[in-house]
């Protein structure tokens, strides 16, 4: 194409495609002269706030990052923590909300397929997946549709792929109706010393392109997820991005051969802003230059502008630095496998990214200071008006019945249960599933080892809504506790922060409290954050989504024989409550799903209490005398022991030391524990070591749960509650 | 009245299936083949007997239910008045 | 006895089945590779679950036209064995060494859960180590395993004594997770010695996972191998 | 030459997917219909520009993999000449 024929470039024209006039000027100075449209294209992705963080890298740097553990944190496709035995796991959590929000299915699909590719570009081996999703409520317009569709989104990619999806969370609330959050884990496996690194270097080296051929697909991705939604958002939409989970699969395989013939220097996917950031980000991090030629870049229609080329999101892609005189080798891998492989360019020493098409220079810029000479912005914050308000405590009305109460609040596709989502999901392929969805923690074996992996995801917006730095400690508590109760020791956090507009000071506000909330957390409990992603911008009309900063956290577990269950296992055993309640029901859901309030403070994080509720739990696990362990979350007790009748259809007959208001409370740092009679005094000796309250409250058996809620008693058959929790979601989404 | 709707993905969407199938067909020689589009066919039956209110009912079936805007087009052919 | 496990293009539990084989039954055992069309003097022939080219035309329709399909079908003319675990099942339909086709599933989603099976025939290489009447429980996960023929086929099937496997509750009663046509979840073809099946049981083959259920159906392979060694010695 | 073949399950065939569509129909309102059936459709582009050998070809094609006989039965239409 003739360069005459390019848009022209000015103030206006970089508005267009989302840099102020101040980052334009930036840019101009930067340059030593203006761009072209393909420079202005290409620096326009990369200072988009997807691609540089710029409005969140400078709180980010709170978050600690080192640990014993730690092999990798932040900076890289996704973070490394050693598990023990040579092995380390490789995990990150990424979201996907906008384009989940246009085309749910492809949306959802191709956030699994993204965040796959962020774990194996680092050599490892994808062995679980997660999914946190925040939806409306379930009347809201196309909410139905939304959920059907990103259910079945993310079960065709990853069962395609044939890595099973063990665990998430959903949950419904209408700060989410017209902004739904998808948030999709990976986590794989790799030898401690078959860890790659994303970064170009060895100037002289050639770059490859592998996997499928380039379309229009997407192109302005990364700056739509730099936008809110408003009512034009339509025209703006892109070619939607569809997934190709088979061709995802071979490329894992192909990728994983690649990789074992030494002939590779570095992985990094096409994700957002496709070409353009794959290839800044490498040489960044490698302190190199490169030079591409698009002629070579494998195309799926004619007419693409070097442009659309640098910018197109389409999926399944790779660039891979290979050593010089080595690339037949892998050519032949990837042919193999039948997948595209060419060679578009290679690594050179000048620092600067010149992009050729047809012969011509179309692109010559300097690459770090666009990369690491991004704007980096602290906006103004500013604490939400009329939070003191919202933070007032509400009058708790008494719910009657417990038994009733508990039977409406297990009667919602809030508290109900998930399995209707997760019977989508294969999450037994791969022979390594020990604890699947619809416990605490999910548990995966790591054959030829005794260890296990465990991993969660938390997050509760309400509570993050009321005081966001409690909310975001509490996430962090309540991944430590899940763990815990499986018996794993914490070994890493990816976080996945989704929020509003940063432009807008309250939001600012919530992000900064949030960021906060996880460091001290995370300090506390001794659990590093590894990897992560921010999400901005989710916002409908101006109205923000509640402040979800969603925490994944793994874990090891030195073996796997005592494995407590989530459920009571056997008639006789003994219930022992670990924690005390303080009557806690700020944004309870109690007061939410059966009174319509949403008021007061969230409960308390006590960060030394969770930390000796967590070691015990875990020094319990160990010793094999926790027969199951379920922690106390939302729904309160009442859910919680529910929960724990379920999994065998075992009742219990229950003495709590809570009155019928209480049953509900939501105080934290709390766990219901079963032991065998015999194991009893040993448990509550160790519990008092510790210095945490411990009390027997009654024991499993029979088939209904028997409450005595100080003095107020009430009973029900488990078979019936169960009927009514195991349908709750499939009915409400009228199916 | 008898209608035949027929689905496609938009032709610059990606068209995964319509890929794997030319690579099988290909594979297994015939070689003869240039592309091929994978969509949805849907024979539905109506009630009505006046063909403009069918075409109105199936182009809002369509556009409510049957096809996503975001990537598809849709095609309405109407077969022939009685349930042939 | 030597083993050998396809691995097409999409192939996802070829490894899994090969861990069951290779490593808790101490079996030799190879992966075949689509491409090639030799099973390497494989006894066994595994093809393994998975979404061999995407399934994205049928089931197993695309796996169906590999070149190491003409291998298979020798080896299954033979009297060789030849089992097929979920999408290996749908690929021997499509392939025709097995009769029916597979539906989606009548509940039009993919289905991952645990399901109890019926043990229909002992008798075979595939089966010896289980008994009539038995109930199994195995996870099965699939979005195409909705089991189809005639009535006519099915009513021959039947008397040809094929079906192998059949759903059913935990206490024995009738029970369809995905709309089989009578409850069919495996069967076999004539001989005997072609398996297919939908449900994994590869899956439930070892303590750590919770279920043992499945091995018994590999290690009914090994014994009847050894016993056809020995009687050829 | 490009060409539509389309591919029904075999009319004595249940066609769940056909049921679940309309049942969704007529949850969303339109209680015009009688009855729907699911298909796939295929748009094939040949390199010949004979009918008669491309009928051929997609017989063919249909035959060994774009239909499954045991339950499917299928329709083949030529489009055009040209490419349009
Ligand atoms: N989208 C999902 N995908 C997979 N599993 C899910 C999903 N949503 C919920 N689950 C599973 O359902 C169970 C209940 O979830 P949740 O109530 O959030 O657990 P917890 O309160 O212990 O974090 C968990 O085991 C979780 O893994
Ligand atoms: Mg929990």
């Amino acid at each position: 194409m003739s360069r005459a024929a390019e848009p022209t470039v000015d103030l206006a024209a970089a508005e267009a495609q989302g840099l102020t006039q101040e980052e334009f000027e930036n840019l101009c100075h930067i340059l030593g002269r203006d761009p072209n449209h393909t420079e202005l294209g290409i620096a326009s992705a990369l200072w988009s706030e997807h691609c540089s963080y710029k409005s969140s890298k400078a709180y980010l740097r709170e978050f600690p990052t080192q640990g014993a553990h730690v092999l990798q944190g932040p900076g890289e496709n996704a973070g490394v923590v050693e598990l023990g035995h040579g092995w380390v796991a490789v995990f990150k959590m990424e979201s996907h909300n906008h384009p989940s929000y246009i085309e749910p299915y492809q949306g959802a699909a191709t956030g699994v397929g993204g965040i796959l590719r962020d774990i194996f570009t680092m050599g490892a081996r994808p062995i679980a997946l997660m999914n946190a999703l925040r939806f409306g409520s379930i009347d809201a317009p196309r909410m139905r549709h939304l959920v059907d569709g990103v259910v079945r989104g993310i079960g065709d990619y990853g069962n395609c792929m044939g890595v099973p999806t063990i665990g998430g969370e959903t949950d419904f609330h209408p700060s989410f109706n017209g902004n739904i959050l998808v948030n999709a884990f990976a986590l794989g496996v790799a030898r401690r010393d078959s860890i790659l690194r994303a970064r170009a270097s060895g100037p002289g080296n050639p770059i490859l392109y592998v996997g499928s051929r380039t379309g229009r697909d997407g192109i302005h991705g990364a700056t739509m997820a730099s936008e809110s939604f408003d009512a034009d958002s339509e025209e703006k939409l892109p070619t939607v991005q569809v997934g190709d989970p088979f061709t995802e699969k071979i490329l894992l395989e192909a990728c994983l051969q690649a990789l074992k013939s030494g002939a590779v220097v570095a992985l990094q996917d096409m994700g957002a802003a496709g070409l353009t950031s794959s290839s800044f980000e490498m040489a960044s991090r490698g302190r190199t230059g490169l030079v591409l030629n698009l002629d070579k870049v494998p195309r799926r229609e004619p007419g693409l502008t070097p442009w659309e080329i640098m910018l197109s999101e389409s999926q399944e892609r790779m660039v891979l630095v290979a050593q010089r005189g080595k690339e037949d080798v892998l050519r032949h891998v990837f042919e193999r496998w039948g997948l595209e492989v060419e060679t578009i360019g290679e690594v050179t020493a000048t620092g600067r990214a010149v992009i050729r098409d047809q012969g011509k220079v179309v692109a010559d810029l300097p690459i770090r200071p666009l990369t690491d000479g991004a704007p980096v912005y602290r906006r103004p914050a500013l604490e939400p008006a009329g939070l003191a308000e919202r933070q007032t405590k509400a009058k708790v009305p008494d719910p009657g019945d417990p038994a009733k109460a508990l039977t409406k609040m297990l009667d919602t596709p809030e508290l109900g249960s998930k399995s209707w989502i997760w019977q989508q999901y294969d999450h037994t392929v791969r022979t390594n599933t020990v604890r699947g969805p619809g416990g605490d923690a999910a548990v995966v074996a790591l054959k030829g080892t005794p260890l296990g992996i465990a991993m969660t995801c938390d997050v509760n917006p309400v509570y993050c809504y009321l005081d966001p730095r409690t909310g975001a400690m509490q996430a962090v508590a309540e991944a430590v506790r899940n763990l815990a109760c499986v018996g794993a020791e914490p070994l890493g956090v990816s976080d996945c922060l989704n929020f509003g507009n940063p432009e807008n000071p309250e939001v600012s506000w919530q992000f900064r409290e949030s960021v906060r909330g996880i460091s001290e957390a995370c300090r506390a409990l001794d659990v590093p954050v590894i990897s992560g992603n921010v999400s901005f911008y989710n916002e409908t009309e101006g109205e923000s989504i509640h402040p979800t900063p969603a925490i994944s956290m793994a874990g090891v577990l030195p073996d796997l024989t005592n494995l407590p269950a989530t459920g009571f296992v056997e008639a006789k055993d003994q219930v022992i409550l670990l924690g005390v309640d303080h009557g806690e029901h700020g944004g309870s859901a109690y007061m939410r799903l059966l009174h319509g309030v949403e008021q007061g403070l969230p409960p308390a994080v006590d960060l030394a209490a969770e930390g000796s509720l967590a070691a015990l739990l875990r020094y319990l696990a160990f010793d094999g005398a926790l027969r199951s362990a379920h922690d106390v979350s939302t729904g309160g007790l009442g859910v919680a022991l529910a929960e724990a009748c379920f999994e065998h259809g075992l009742g219990a007959d229950l003495k709590l030391p809570v009155d019928p208001v209480g049953f509900f409370s939501e105080t934290q740092a709390r766990a219901v524990i079963s032991v065998t009679p015999k194991a009893v005094d040993g448990v509550l000796a160790e519990a008092e070591r510790r210095g945490v309250p411990a009390l027997v409250v009654g024991a499993v058996g029979g088939d209904s749960l028997k409450l005595n809620l100080d003095g107020t008693k009430s009973k029900i058959q488990v078979a019936e509650l169960h009927s009514v929790w195991s349908t709750a979601l499939p009915r409400a989404l009228e199916l | 009245m008898k209608a035949r709707v027929t689905i496609y993905p938009r032709p610059e969407v990606l068209d995964p299936q319509g890929k794997a199938v030319h690579q099988a067909l290909t594979r297994v020689g015939f070689d003869g083949v240039n592309s091929v589009r994978v969509g949805k066919s849907f024979d539905i039956e109506l009630k009505t007997r006046s063909q403009p209110l069918a075409m109105k009912q199936l182009e809002a079936m369509c556009d409510k239910l049957l096809a996503n805007r975001v990537m598809e087009v849709y095609e309405i052919e109407i077969l022939g008045k009685a349930g042939k | 006895m030597k083993c050998g496990v396809v691995v097409f293009p999409g192939s996802n539990c070829d490894h899994d089945v090969y861990h069951v084989l290779k490593h808790l039954l101490n079996v030799e055992t190879v992966f075949l590779w689509h491409d090639d069309a030799d099973l390497k003097g494989s006894d066994l022939v595994v093809l393994p679950g998975g979404f061999s080219y995407g399934d994205y035309l049928r089931a197993g329709a695309m796996a169906g036209l590999s070149p190491i399909v003409d291998e298979v079908r020798r080896h299954a003319e033979a009297g060789g064995l030849v089992l097929g675990i979920c999408n290996g099942f749908q690929i021997l339909l499509e392939m025709g060494l097995l009769p029916g086709a597979m539906r989606r599933n009548l509940g039009q989603r993919f289905l991952c859960r645990d399901v109890h099976l019926e043990v229909v025939r002992d008798d075979l290489a595939f089966t010896s180590q289980y008994s009539v009447g038995q109930i199994l429980r195995m996870p099965v996960a699939h979005a195409e395993g909705n089991y189809f023929d005639t009535p006519k086929n099915l009513d021959a099937l039947e008397k040809n004594r094929q079906v192998v496997f059949r759903y059913c509750d935990p206490g024995g009663g009738p029970d369809d997770p995905n709309g089989s046509e009578r409850g069919i979840a495996g069967i076999c073809n004539r001989d005997g010695n072609v398996f297919g099946l939908m449900p994994h049981p590869e899956r439930c083959s070892e303590e750590l996972l919770g279920n043992v259920d499945g091995l018994a159906l590999f290690s009914s392979v090994m014994k009847s191998a050894a016993a056809a060694m020995e009687v050829e010695a």
